[in-house]
C-alpha cells in the first residue's frame, strides 16, 4: 500500500485554528505538497500575513517569518535580497494584500522581486470578524456593510490580479479557486508552477486563490462552497493572466 | 448584595447572551451590572465565556478571579472555571455534556441536563436558558420575571421566541426547586 | 483495495468531504469526537476507488488514502 | 436621553459620538475595537452622514484630515499597532491645528503582540508618539458611561482648541457592557469654522497646512502651539479623588486599572489601611498639581498600570522627589486583581498601616 | 484688443518657486484655465502633495488643504465625503503618487471617488533632489540609481495608467504630455474633461501629464522636452486609458 | 582607516554602517538625509550587498523586518515624519527582538514641519513613539566622529542585545561636514543568529514573531523584554561630563545642542561662571545615575534642547526634585546661538556667579 | 495686431518660448532681471500672429497675448 | 586661532564648494574645521551659504551667529549676511554682481571684481575661487597652497582644472595685496 494523500511533510502536525470547513486549510496542504514535490522544504521561507492565517508560522514547516498587517510583500523582500537563492513566499488574505497591502504588493511585483504570494480572496476580513473587504461582492453584505456593498457607497470590488497583471514586474498571475476537487487539482498545478517560476528567477509569482469563509459569511461549509461557485466565480474568472513568456 | 458569575461554554450555546440577559435584567432592577466577555482571537469554534456582575454598589472591577458563581457548559469550561469559584460558592454543571465531576468540596454543585431539557422543549438553542432559570432560583439574585421582561427589551423583533424561553427558564428553575 | 483512514479527533464535522466522493461512502458518525464534532468516516470501504476527493477537499488534513502499489 | 441602557462600550463611544454631532467616521478594523466602525456603518448613513472603511489606518487618519480640514465634526478608532500608523497623520492634523477624535482601544503590544485589555499605549498617546512638538488631549474614561460623557466633550474640546483629542480605552472598555445614559453634552462657545476649505465663494481662499519652510515662522508655529497647550493645561486637567481626605498613601491609576484599585481600596479600607486613590482623567494634561499636592500629605504612591511602567514617570514627575512613587504593573493583556494590589500596598507599607 | 493669453483668474499671482522651464508651471496653469472655463473656482477644493509642487496651495485661487506625502487621495477623499457638491482634485507627483501613495491612488479608483487626480510623472523624485521615481525608466540615472535603473535592482518603471484603467470605479484616465504646444492644448482638454467628468458623478477620473524635472535631469529646459519627448513618450504611450462610457 | 578625511554627516554615517559590516539597506528619500541613502546606493553594490528604496518608510522598516529576522546586519534611516510611519514597524521589531539601525536625522515639526535641524523627536525615539511596552536604544552623536564611532557601535550593540538601535541626529550632523577617522569598531563577543529566517536544512524551522495570543505568554515575553532594557540600562549608558568637577551650575544637552552649550560654558567660565556641562551620548538609557548625582553638587541645570521641552522631563525625573531644573528651548528648526544659553544661564542665577 | 506682452521681472530665462514661436520672434533678451536671469523678449513684435504658443509653454506665467477683437 | 567665516551667493557660483576646498585645506593643516551648509527646499535658483570654521581648538557650533567674515557672491547675500559680521571683521564683495554698498562702518570691506576676473581667465565659473585667494591673502589663515594640495583631494578626476583654478586664487590673492 502506498499513500496517496495525507499530510505533506513540509506541513506541521498541529491542527489548524480555522474554522469547519475554512478553506485556508486547504491551500495550506497545497502550498506544502508543492513544497515537498519541488524538494524545497528546506531551503523555503515564507511569509505570515495579519489574518486568519496569521498563525500559518505554526503550520507551515519551514522556516516562517510574521509581517505586519498588508506588509509581507515587504518582508519578503526584506529576505530575498539577503538570500536570493532561498524560496520565498508569502501567505495573504484580501484585507492584508488587497487593502491596507496594495502599496506592497504593486510594488514587489513592480520590481519583479522573486518571490511568490499565495493570495487568499475569501472577499471578507475573517480574522476581525467579517468586515468588508476589497473583494467584497456588490450587495453583499458584512459587519462593515451592514446594507450591502453598494457602488455609490463603496464602489467596485477589486480585480488583483487583473491589475497586478499589466505590471512588467510581474512574471506569473492566475486565478484559481477550491470549491471542488478538479479545481483543488489546477489550483496546485498554478501554485506549482508560481514556484518553479520563482525558482527559475522568472519574476514575481501570484496566485490568487478564490476561499471560503463559511463562519463570517454565515453559511454551512458545504452552503459557502456553493456560494463561492455561483457569486465569486462570475466577478472573478478564473485563469492565467500572466504568465512568464510575456516577460520578454 | 453583589453577585458574581462567569458563564462558559462552546461558542454556540448561548453563554454570551444569556449574560447579557442577566445584566439587562439586573439593571431593569435599578442595580449596577457589568457584562464582560472573553474576547478571543476571531477565530471560531473555540469556548466563549463571560463575567456578569450584579450588584448594589458601584462596581469596581467587571472581571473576578473568584466569582461566586460559575455556570458551565462544557466540560473545557469546568476545567477551567470550576477551580477559581469561591469557597462557599456555587458551580452549574450542564450534566448533559460534562460526565466529569469536580473535585471541589468547598462549594455546592448543581448538575441541570441543560440540553436534554432543552431538547424535550423542541429546541436545543434554549440551553442556556434552562441553566440561567437554575442559576437564578438558586441565587434569588433575580426574579425570573424580571429576565422576561429583559427578554422584551433584548429580543426586540424575535418575540416570538419568548415564551419558549420563559419556560426554559422555569424548567431550569424547577430542577433547582 | 483503496484504504481510506480518517484522524477522527482531528476532524471538525464540516462535511465537505461527503460531498465529493464519487461512490458517497464517506458520511458523518454519530459520535462525538475530542472536539466536540461529529466526525466523518466511511461506512463501506471497500466501495472506496481511491480517488483521494475526500483527502483532497478536507481543509484539516485529517484524511489518508492508500493504494495498492501498481505493480 | 435619560433612559439608562446596557450597551459594550465600543457601541456606546459611537452612539456618543453621534449625539456629539459627528456625522463622519473613517476607520480600518482591528480587534478590539471592531464593534465601534461596525456602529457606526450601521447608524451613520441613517444620520445623514458617512461611515467609510478605508483601505488602512494611514489613509483612515489622512481622510479625517481631509473631513476635519473642510469643517466636519469627525472621528477614527483603532487599536494599537493601528494607531502606531496613524502617528504621521495625527501630527499632521496637530501641526494644522485641526478638531477630530481619536479612540485608541488598546490592546497589549509590541509588535502584533495580542488582543486582550493593555495601558501600554500611555506614552505614544501622551507624550507624542509622532515627531514634532505637539500634543493631544487624553482622554482616559473607566466606565462605559464615562466614556460616553467624555466622548463628547472630547468632540467640544477639539473644537474649542483646534486641537486632537484621543480617547484611550482599551480592551476591557471597549467589550464591556454596563448601563449608559446619554446625557445632553455641556457644549462650549464655540467659533465658526470660517478656516474650513470648503469652497471659496465670497471669500479669499482657505488653506489647511502645516509647512512652514522658514524656521522662524516654524518656530512661532510651534510656540504658538506650546501656549495653546499651556492653556490646555490650565484649563483642561480633570481627575476624581476617592478617599483621599485621611488618606497616608495613594493609589494612583487610570481607567480600567482604576477601577481594580478601587476595589483593592474598599478592601484596604476594611482591613484600616489610610489608602486613597487618585484617578486621573485626562492623562495629558495630566494632574499634576493634585498628585503634588498628595505628595505633602502621604507617606508614599503607589502607580497601577497595565504597562511595565508608563503613566509612573508622570507620577514621579508630578511628585518632584517628595514621597516615594512605587510602581505596580501588569503588562500583554493581563489585568491585575485586586488582591495583587491589596498586596503590592501592604508590601510597601511593610504592614505599618 | 482681447486677451487670449495670461494668468487665469484660478492662479494666484504669486511667482513659482520652480526651477527654470520646469513643466509643473504650465501644468499648474492648464488647471487654473480649466477651472475659470468651468467657472468653478469658489467651489473646488484642491489637495496639494508633498513633492515639488508642495506649495501649490499657494499658487491657486482656491480653497487649498495640505496632504501627507502620498496621501492626497485620502485627505481627498475626506473633503469630497463631507462635500459632496464640490469639486474636489489632487496634484500629485509619481513619487508621491506612484510610490508611497500607490495604495490610496488604487483605492480612491477602485471606490469611484469623485475626484480628479493630476498627476505629474517627471520620471524622478525632483523635490528631494534626483532620487530614483517608481516610474524612472530603465537606464535612468538617478542619485539613488547611480548605476542606472536596471530591471534586475529595481524591477520595471511602473505604467499607472494602465493599472488604473483595470479598476472598474476609475471613469476617465489619460495620459498626456506637455512638450510642446500641441501637447499642451491636448493636456488641457483632457483635465477639462476629467473635471466635467466629476461634476457629472461619473466616478474617480486621472490625468497623468508627463513633465519634465530639467534640474535633476541635469539638462537645460529644452533639452528636457526633448528627452521626454524622445524618452519618455515611448514608453508611456500618450491617450485615454478609460472613458466614463466604459463603465456600464 | 586612520587617515582624517572630511565628511558629510549623512555620507559618514553610511560609511561607518558598510565598515560595521552592513551590507542591506533600505530607505525612502527624505531631507535632510538623502545623502546617506544616495551614497548608500553608490556603496553597496560595489560591497555585494544591496540598496533598495522602497516604495515607502513603511514598507522599508518592514523590509528591514525581513532582512533582520533573516540574519542581516541591516539600517535605514530617515527624518521625522519618516520615522513616524515606521513606528508600527519598529514595534514589531523590538517586538521580535531583532537587531537593525535605525538612523533619524531629526527636522522641524510637526506634521509636514520644515527641514531644518530639530531635535523634537526625543519622545517619540525614548519613549516608545509605537504601541506596546518596548525600547530603542537610543545614540545621540554631537559631531561626525562620534557619529562614526556610534553607527559601528550601533550594529553591535543591536546584535549583542537582538535590539533595534536608534540614532539621533539632527539636519546638522546629517549636513555637516568634519574631519573623521575610521577607527577599527569595538567588536562585542555575539552569539550566533542562529534564530535567523535562512532555510531549516538541518535543524527545526525558526520563527520570527511578535504574536502571542495568550496574555499569559505575552506578558512574560514583556517582562523579559523588561529585563533585557534593565540589562542595558546597567550597562550601556554613555554620557560625557566637561568642567563638571567644581561646577556650581549645570548645562544639560544632548548632540548638536550640546556642541553650542560648549560654546556658551567657554563663555561663561571665561567670565567666572562655575558652570560645566552634562552630555548624554546614549539618550536611552538616560544617565540618570550622574545627572541625579550631578544634583548633589549643582545649585541648579538647564536643559536645553532644540524643542519646547522633552529631554527636560528625563533630567526632572533623574534630579528627584533635589534642584531646580530649567529649560531653555529653541524648535522648528532653529538653532539656539551660544549668547542665547550664556543670557538663560545668568538669568536663571540672577548674576550670582 | 496681435501684441505679446512680458512681465519681465517673472522671466526666469528657461528659453522654452523662443523655440515655439513659429514667427521666430522670441529671443532672450540682453539684460538681467531682479531675479538675475536674462528674461525673454519679441523683437519684431509686427510679426506676431498672436497664436500663443509661447505663452502656453511659459511655465511662469510671463506672458500676455493680445488680439483684435474678432467682429 | 579661530576663523569662522560665511560664504554666499546663488545656487550656481560655487560657493559650497569653495567652503569645501577652505575646509579641506585646514583639516590638511592639522586644523579643526567644519563646514555646515545651508539647505533650503530643494528647489533651485535661490540663494546658497556655508559656514566654515577653521580652529586651533574643538570646534564649538559649527553655525555661527557672528562670523570674523563675510564673502557674499550675489545682491541678496550681501543683504543678509553684511550685518552679521562681527565688529573688526571682514566683509569680501563680489564687486562684479553687486553695485550696493554696506552701510556697516566697524568693518574692512574688500571689494573684487570677481565675475570680471574670472571672465578674464576664460571661465565664469572660477569666480569663486577668486573670492578665496583675496579671503586667503587678507585672513592669511591658510597659504594658498594648501588650498591648491586640497584641490587635489577635491578634485579627483579632474585634476586639469586645478591650474586655471590656482591662478584663479593668485588674482583674487592679487586684489588684496
Ligand atoms: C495595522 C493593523 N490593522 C488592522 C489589524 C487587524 N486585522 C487583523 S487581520 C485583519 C484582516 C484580515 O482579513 P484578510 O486579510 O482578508 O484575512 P482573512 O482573515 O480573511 O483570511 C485585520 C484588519 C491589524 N492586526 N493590524
Ligand atoms: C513621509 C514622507 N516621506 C518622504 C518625504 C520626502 N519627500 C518630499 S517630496 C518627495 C518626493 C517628491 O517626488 P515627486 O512626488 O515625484 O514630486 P516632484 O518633486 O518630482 O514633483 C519626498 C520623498 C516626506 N516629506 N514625507
Ligand atoms: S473566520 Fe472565516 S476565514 Fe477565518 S478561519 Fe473562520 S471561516 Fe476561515
Ligand atoms: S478516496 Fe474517493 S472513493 Fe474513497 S472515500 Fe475518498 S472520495 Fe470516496
Ligand atoms: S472534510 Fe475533513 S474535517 Fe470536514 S468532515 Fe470531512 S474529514 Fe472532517
Ligand atoms: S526640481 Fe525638478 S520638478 Fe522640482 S521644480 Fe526643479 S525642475 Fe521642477
Ligand atoms: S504669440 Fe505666437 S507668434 Fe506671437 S510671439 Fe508668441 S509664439 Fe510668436
Ligand atoms: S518661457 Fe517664460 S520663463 Fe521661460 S524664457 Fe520664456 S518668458 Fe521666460
Ligand atoms: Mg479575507
Ligand atoms: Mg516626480
Amino acid at each position: 500500500m502506498i499513500k496517496v494523500a495525507g499530510r505533506p511533510e513540509s506541513l506541521q502536525s498541529k491542527q489548524f485554528h480555522y474554522c469547519p470547513g475554512c478553506t485556508h486549510g486547504i491551500i495550506h496542504r497545497l502550498v506544502a505538497e508543492v513544497m515537498d514535490e519541488l524538494g524545497i522544504r528546506e531551503e523555503s521561507i515564507g511569509v505570515a500575513p495579519v489574518g486568519c492565517s496569521v498563525l500559518a508560522y505554526e503550520y507551515f514547516n519551514c522556516d516562517m517569518h510574521e509581517a505586519a498587517h498588508g506588509r509581507a510583500p515587504a518582508v519578503a523582500t526584506g529576505i530575498k535580497r539577503v538570500h536570493p537563492d532561498k524560496v520565498v513566499f508569502t501567505y495573504q488574505g484580501d484585507g492584508d494584500l488587497a487593502s491596507i497591502g496594495t502599496a506592497e504588493i504593486v510594488h514587489a511585483a513592480g520590481r519583479s522581486e522573486k518571490i511568490t504570494t499565495i493570495f487568499v480572496n475569501n472577499a471578507i476580513y475573517g480574522m476581525t470578524g467579517g468586515q468588508m473587504a476589497p473583494t467584497t461582492l456588490i450587495g453583499q453584505k458584512a459587519t462593515t456593510s451592514p446594507y450591502g456593498r453598494s457602488v455609490e457607497a463603496q464602489g467596485y470590488p477589486l480585480k488583483v490580479s487583473e491589475m497586478l497583471a499589466t505590471l512588467t514586474g510581474a512574471a506569473y498571475i492566475a486565478r484559481v479557486s477550491v470549491h471542488d476537487p478538479q479545481h483543488i487539482r489546477k489550483a496546485k498545478a498554478a501554485i506549482k508552477k508560481a514556484f518553479e517560476y520563482q525558482i527559475a528567477g522568472k519574476g514575481f509569482t501570484l496566485v490568487e486563490v478564490l476561499s471560503t469563509c463559511p463562519t463570517n459569511w454565515g453559511l454551512t461549509p458545504i452552503e459557502a462552497l456553493k456560494w463561492l461557485e455561483e457569486n465569486m466565480l462570475p466577478y472573478y474568472p478564473l485563469g492565467e493572466y500572466k504568465t512568464p513568456e510575456e516577460v520578454k | 448584595m453583589k453577585q458574581e458569575v462567569i458563564m462558559a461554554g462552546f461558542g454556540g450555546q448561548g453563554v454570551m447572551s444569556m449574560g447579557m440577559l442577566l445584566a439587562y435584567a439586573g439593571m431593569m432592577e435599578g442595580k449596577e451590572v457589568s457584562w464582560m466577555p472573553s474576547y478571543g482571537p476571531e477565530m471560531r469554534g473555540g469556548t466563549a465565556n463571560c463575567t456578569v456582575i450584579v450588584s448594589d454598589k458601584r462596581i469596581a472591577s467587571p472581571i473576578t478571579p473568584s466569582p461566586d458563581t460559575s455556570i458551565v457548559m462544557n466540560l473545557p469550561s469546568l476545567d477551567k472555571f470550576s477551580s477559581m469559584i469561591k469557597p462557599g460558592g456555587v458551580l452549574i454543571i450542564n450534566s448533559s455534556l460534562i460526565e466529569k465531576d469536580t473535585n471541589r468540596t468547598d462549594i455546592e454543585v448543581i448538575k441541570v441536563p441543560c440540553n436534554e431539557i432543552a431538547n424535550e422543549l423542541g429546541n436545543s438553542r434554549v440551553a442556556n436558558m434552562v441553566a440561567l432559570g437554575a442559576y437564578l432560583q438558586k441565587t434569588g439574585i433575580l426574579p425570573l420575571e424580571s429576565i422576561v421582561k429583559a427578554m422584551k427589551k433584548v429580543f426586540a423583533g424575535k418575540e416570538h421566541l419568548i415564551p419558549l424561553n420563559e419556560t426554559a427558564l422555569q424548567r431550569g428553575a424547577a430542577v433547582v426547586k | 483495495m483503496p484504504k481510506v483512514v480518517f484522524d477522527e479527533d482531528r476532524c471538525k464535522g464540516c462535511e465537505l468531504c461527503t460531498t465529493v466522493c464519487p461512490k458517497n461512502i464517506v458520511v458523518m458518525s454519530k459520535k462525538i469526537n475530542a472536539k466536540g464534532y461529529h466526525p466523518a468516516t466511511v461506512d463501506e470501504m471497500d466501495k472506496c476507488i481511491g480517488c483521494a476527493f475526500c483527502a483532497n477537499i478536507c481543509p484539516d488534513t485529517v484524511i489518508e488514502v492508500f493504494k495498492e502499489e501498481k505493480k | 436621553m435619560g433612559e439608562r441602557i446596557l450597551m459594550k462600550g465600543n457601541e456606546a463611544i459611537g452612539e456618543a459620538a453621534i449625539k456629539a454631532g459627528c456625522k463622519y467616521f473613517f476607520g480600518y478594523p482591528i480587534t478590539p475595537q471592531n464593534e465601534l466602525p461596525e456602529y457606526m456603518s450601521r447608524r451613520l448613513p441613517k444620520e445623514d452622514g458617512v461611515f467609510l472603511q478605508a483601505e488602512s489606518e494611514v489613509a483612515a487618519i489622512n481622510m479625517v484630515y481631509g473631513a476635519a480640514g473642510s469643517g466636519a465634526r469627525v472621528m477614527t478608532s483603532s487599536s494599537s499597532p493601528g494607531i502606531s500608523l496613524k502617528m504621521e497623520g495625527i501630527s499632521y492634523i496637530a501641526g494644522a491645528e485641526l478638531p477630530c477624535v481619536i479612540v485608541n482601544i488598546v490592546r497589549g503590544g509590541p509588535g502584533l503582540g495580542g488582543i486582550q485589555p493593555a495601558q501600554s499605549d500611555y506614552f505614544q498617546a501622551t507624550k507624542g508618539g509622532a515627531h514634532g512638538d505637539y500634543r493631544l488631549v487624553v482622554l482616559a474614561p473607566s466606565s462605559i458611561q464615562e466614556a460616553v460623557d467624555l466622548v463628547q466633550e472630547a468632540f467640544e474640546i477639539a473644537d474649542f482648541y483646534r486641537n486632537p483629542v484621543m480617547v484611550l480605552g482599551d480592551g476591557m472598555i471597549g467589550q464591556m457592557m454596563e448601563p449608559v445614559e446619554f446625557r445632553a453634552p455641556q457644549k462650549r462657545d464655540l467659533q465658526p469654522k470660517d478656516w474650513a476649505t470648503d469652497g471659496c465663494k465670497g471669500r479669499k481662499p482657505n488653506v489647511i497646512n502645516s509647512l512652514w519652510l522658514q524656521p522662524e515662522k516654524l518656530e512661532e508655529h510651534n510656540w504658538k502651539l506650546f501656549k495653546k497647550y499651556e492653556e490646555i493645561k490650565k484649563n483642561e486637567v480633570k481627575y476624581e479623588t476617592i478617599q483621599m481626605e485621611d488618606a497616608e498613601f495613594a493609589l494612583v491609576a487610570y481607567g480600567t486599572t482604576s477601577r481594580i484599585c478601587f476595589s483593592a481600596l474598599e478592601t484596604l479600607r476594611a482591613e484600616g489601611y489610610k489608602v486613597g486613590l487618585i484617578r486621573p482623567i485626562t492623562i495629558w494634561p495630566f494632574p499634576e498639581a493634585a498628585i503634588n499636592q498628595a505628595a505633602d500629605q502621604v507617606k508614599g504612591f503607589l502607580a497601577v498600570e497595565m504597562s511595565t511602567g508608563q503613566m509612573v514617570e508622570d507620577v514621579r514627575l508630578s511628585v518632584e522627589g517628595k514621597a516615594p512613587v512605587h510602581f505596580y504593573g501588569r503588562t500583554g493583556g493581563m489585568v491585575p486583581s485586586p488582591n495583587e494590589i491589596v498586596d503590592q500596598v501592604k508590601a510597601v507599607l511593610g504592614g505599618g498601616k
